[in-house]
């Protein structure tokens, strides 16, 4: 394996550990802090991928626009996820 | 600009724009967006029909968005020709779908203006009613899979919306996070069988990847048809896929719940011809094992429809429930048409779907549009609390009765001729098969007696002292549709000759729908 | 809960960052906008990027502090304006004897920033349209939250007298 | 040769985790995020699928000469599919906040009273 699949196999692992441990998390706020993990990671595989475009809308809505509103989503209804 | 030679792009266009100017129309009041959405779905409608015609006279109609010119679907790449450009390719069958949608369409915006005069942030509601029609539109008439998935959400995400669109009840909204979570879940499947197509045949177009197909049909593209169908399945409504629809369709506002059920769920029906008659082609696929999975699907839905149809207390509930029935139907005709590919049998199995399809979008938005104008001036869409209507609401009560003897099969209705063309067909199938489509029937017309027998005749609980028939523009879609049908139901050659024929023939011959495109 | 008694707001630092990097993430998503057609980004991503530093407002100041720079009625309008835009633009092609979309206008050289035709153009429709479709969509979600605050203040009230 | 296909691999079980947590889990938000990995997994694979070795991405960039590109169609799809998953993102999360609002519970197992 060259650098180039060994950084792109890695980021892709951190993305996969993000949405696991979005699901993982009971507290709500906490999956999605990972769900903005995920995007972040899938957003430099998308770099790494030379989809740069893709990239700039991954980052800027996983990060920012749906954290955000899954957020304020949160806000007004309850933080914990029952059993 | 000649507008024949722009008419396929019009028809997707004028509702598109119709419903981003509508919040700029509405700042003059409520009138004046009636009076806009009325302009911009009666425009469509025109459309429709104007396309229509020119698909009859001149065969397939192409439409390359971003080309010199319309027809040009091709580009020469050093010797290398292929479709690179979206394009609309509009044959009989999808000419017929549209001209279903926007006529419903078209009847539902003129029943919307008095039915929403109640409801706040009506011009909202007429936005996404419009941006509904763009979208099932847009996949009825586009030849490219990935555009047919971005129409299917423009479609999908707007229905959501409208479904959820009483946000103060919470029906509404359970029905509405319901439909969302597996709509959204169904077209994710979609999406993914686009994505295994293009990586397989690197190709959108729908006649490039259907010859490719022909030429090199590669493993990978069965899990696609898996993922497509069990989406669209669920987009249908058919069983086992099913439950979505019985909450979210009488949660909507009634002009609404005429559209999803008259026409938003055909539009699944149409994508499953399509992929497989244009798409996969029958040549490819073992037809007689998916023909029978369709077709035991299709008996499975008409039973369940019609039987939990029968203990419904809540006529919309109801309503949804028959629309489960009916769609087995066009699923059944669907089955037959691919076991009997090119047989007697399978052709009246295509005529009977389609001819169904149509039927059911008249009579169902009929309904539906009934329901609401009960729910309208009574209040209530229990059964139960209903009573002797025909004496209050005279043409309302005779427009339900004749829509709900047509939906269960009675002649001289449409529903009458379209039922016997399936029954037939599947009997040329086998026996059984026809059998028990007639029970299933049956259930359907005990379902629709005892709401004629408890709702409409007997006697008017004291509650209901002065209720009338409903205002001119609520009342003169419902006539109007009450009337096709029985204008279809005694003269059935006149449509099935004009516009079933040769969309049934569209639907066969698919060498005609990839020539159109590649040369 | 000393959060829902006082009106929402971050500390004083992190306030006046927020109003100092809102023009510069402003600026930066015009740029991304126009920009589209020669470097990475575009009328969407410009989009979402300008409607962050509405976010971002709204993140330090809460709805109160931002219904003081953007009304919601209005960016409703821009949303619609930016559609109609993008479907006039289509019309363009149409009216040159082309096709729906098609690109009729001056080309240009690849590289500057007046070129592609029609394509800048669209991007900044669609900049319009995404900028405000997801300010408004954060603006009136965080209404919510606002009122409900607002009603679970006046209820604790309520229970102490 | 594995590392072709180490996206895909990646994006296949993304799917699968997606679906089951809209499978499994009965709590709205949770459903929703997996809605969204759902989404993600199909992102990644239609990016995967236009990746070509040593190619550059397909923007300009006022270079001449012989060159591999990207392919540019899975990267327009791919932001189509992701503008897409905002408005259904979206839109589902304000009918969230509605169903908690009837229903004070974000458990799927209580939000049923439509029955029948």
């Amino acid at each position: 394996m060259d650098l180039y699949s060994i950084s792109l196999t890695l980021v892709l692992v951190v993305t996969f550990v993000g949405a696991i441990a979005a699901v993982y998390f009971r507290d709500l706020l906490n999956a999605v802090v990972a769900l903005a993990v995920m995007s972040g990671g899938l957003a430099l595989a998308f770099f790494l991928m030379e989809a740069p475009d893709v990239a700039i809308a991954e980052a800027a809505l996983g990060a920012g626009a749906i954290t955000a509103i899954f957020i304020l989503a949160i806000g007004e209804t309850e933080r914990e996820e029952k059993e | 600009m000649n507008i024949m030679e722009h008419i396929a792009i019009l028809v997707v266009i004028t509702p598109l724009f119709g419903a981003f100017s509508t919040p700029f129309v509405s700042l003059a009041g409520k009138k004046a967006a009636d009076i806009w959405v009325g302009i911009f779905s009666g425009l469509t409608f025109v459309f429709s029909i104007l396309l229509g015609l020119k698909v009859l006279r001149s065969g397939i109609v192409i439409y390359t968005l971003g080309a010199p010119e319309p027809a040009i679907a091709t580009v020469d790449y050093n010797g290398l020709i292929f479709p690179v450009r979206i394009l609309l390719e509009v044959d009989a069958l999808s000419a017929l779908l549209a001209l279903v949608i926007s006529l419903i369409g078209f009847f539902a915006a003129i029943y919307s203006w008095r039915y929403m005069e109640h409801d706040t942030g009506v011009e909202k509601f007429y936005t996404l009613f419009l941006l509904l029609l763009t979208g099932m539109l847009g996949i009825v008439l586009t030849g490219d899979i990935f555009n047919m998935y971005v129409f299917l959400e423009i479609m999908s995400i707007s229905a959501y919306a409208l479904v959820a669109f009483r946000k103060e009840t919470f029906e509404a909204v359970e029905a509405g996070i319901k439909y969302l979570v597996v709509g959204s879940a169904a077209s994710t499947l979609i999406l993914l069988a686009v994505a295994i197509l293009y990586g397989v045949y690197g190709s959108l177009t729908i006649a490039q990847i259907a010859h490719l197909i022909e030429v090199s049909p590669s493993p990978l593209i069965w899990g696609a048809l898996a993922l497509y169908l069990t989406g669209f399945i669920l987009k249908a409504g058919i069983v086992p896929l099913h439950m979505w629809l019985i909450d979210a369709h009488p949660a909507a506002p009634s002009s609404i719940s005429a559209l999803l059920s008259g026409v938003v769920i055909k539009t699944g029906a149409y994508a499953i011809i399509r992929i497989f008659f244009t798409l996969y082609g029958v040549e490819v696929m073992n037809r007689a094992l998916i023909g029978w999975i369709i077709v035991v699907i299709a008996v499975i839905t008409m039973f369940v429809g019609g039987s939990l149809g029968l203990i419904q207390q809540d006529l919309k509930r109801l309503l949804a429930y028959s629309s489960v029935a009916q769609m087995g139907y066009i699923a059944l005709g669907i089955g037959v048409a691919l076991i009997a590919f090119n047989t007697t049998a399978g052709d009246a199995g295509l005529v009977g779907a389609l001819f169904h399809l149509l039927n059911h979008a008249i009579m169902k938005g009929m309904l539906f549009l009934i329901a609401g104008v009960i729910l309208h001036q009574l209040g209530t869409r229990n059964i139960n609390e209903m009573g002797g209507l025909i004496k209050k609401m005279p043409i309302t009560s005779a427009c339900f009765i004749i829509g709900g003897l047509a939906i269960a099969g009675v002649p001289p209705f449409n529903g009458f001729v379209s039922k016997l063309i399936l029954y037939e067909a599947s009997a040329m199938i086998s026996p059984a098969l026809a059998v028990i489509a007639i029970i299933s029937s049956a259930l359907t017309l005990g379902m629709y007696l005892r709401v004629i027998q408890t709702a409409f005749l007997g006697r008017a609980p004291e509650t209901l002292k002065d209720i009338r028939d409903p205002p001119a523009s609520m009342l003169i879609p419902i006539v109007i549709l009450a009337i096709l049908i029985v204008i279809f139901g005694i003269l059935p050659s006149l449509p099935v000759d004009s516009i079933i024929t040769p969309a049934v023939e569209a639907v066969k011959n698919q060498a005609s729908y990839l020539s159109a495109v590649l040369p | 809960m000393k959060m829902s008694e006082k009106p929402y707001e971050l500390s004083v630092i992190v306030r006046t960052v927020a109003r100092l990097l809102f023009g510069l993430i402003l600026i930066f998503g015009f740029y991304v906008i126009v920009h589209g057609h020669i470097t990475p980004g575009g009328g969407f991503q410009g989009g979402v990027v300008t409607a962050l530093a509405v976010i971002m407002l709204l993140a330090a100041y809460g709805y109160e502090g931002v219904v003081t720079e953007v009304r919601e009625k209005i960016l409703e309008r821009f949303e619609s304006l930016g559609a109609i835009m993008f479907w006039t633009l289509g019309l363009v092609g149409v009216i040159a004897t082309a096709t729906y979309f098609a690109d009729v206008l001056y080309k240009g050289t690849p590289g500057e920033l007046i070129s592609a035709g029609t394509i800048p153009l669209m991007n900044i429709a669609v900049g319009m349209k995404v900028a405000s479709g997801v300010a408004v969509l954060v603006i009136i979600m965080s209404i919510g939250m606002y009122y409900s605050r607002k009603y679970q203040k006046a209820e604790k009230e309520g229970a102490e007298e | 040769m594995i590392e072709g296909y180490i996206p895909y691999i990646f994006a296949i079980s993304l799917f699968v985790l997606g679906l089951g947590t809209i499978v499994m889990k009965n709590n709205l938000i949770k459903i929703l995020i997996g809605l969204d990995i759902m989404e993600s997994a199909v992102h990644l694979f239609l990016i995967s699928l236009g990746y070509r070795t040593g190619g550059t991405a397909p923007i300009w960039t006022g270079i001449t000469g012989e060159k591999i590109f990207v392919l540019p169609i899975p990267q327009a799809l791919t932001l189509t599919a992701i503008v897409i998953g905002l408005a259904t993102l979206a839109m589902a999360l304000s009918i969230t906040v509605q169903v908690y609002r009837h229903y004070g519970t974000l458990d799927i197992r209580e939000i049923r009273r439509l029955r029948g």
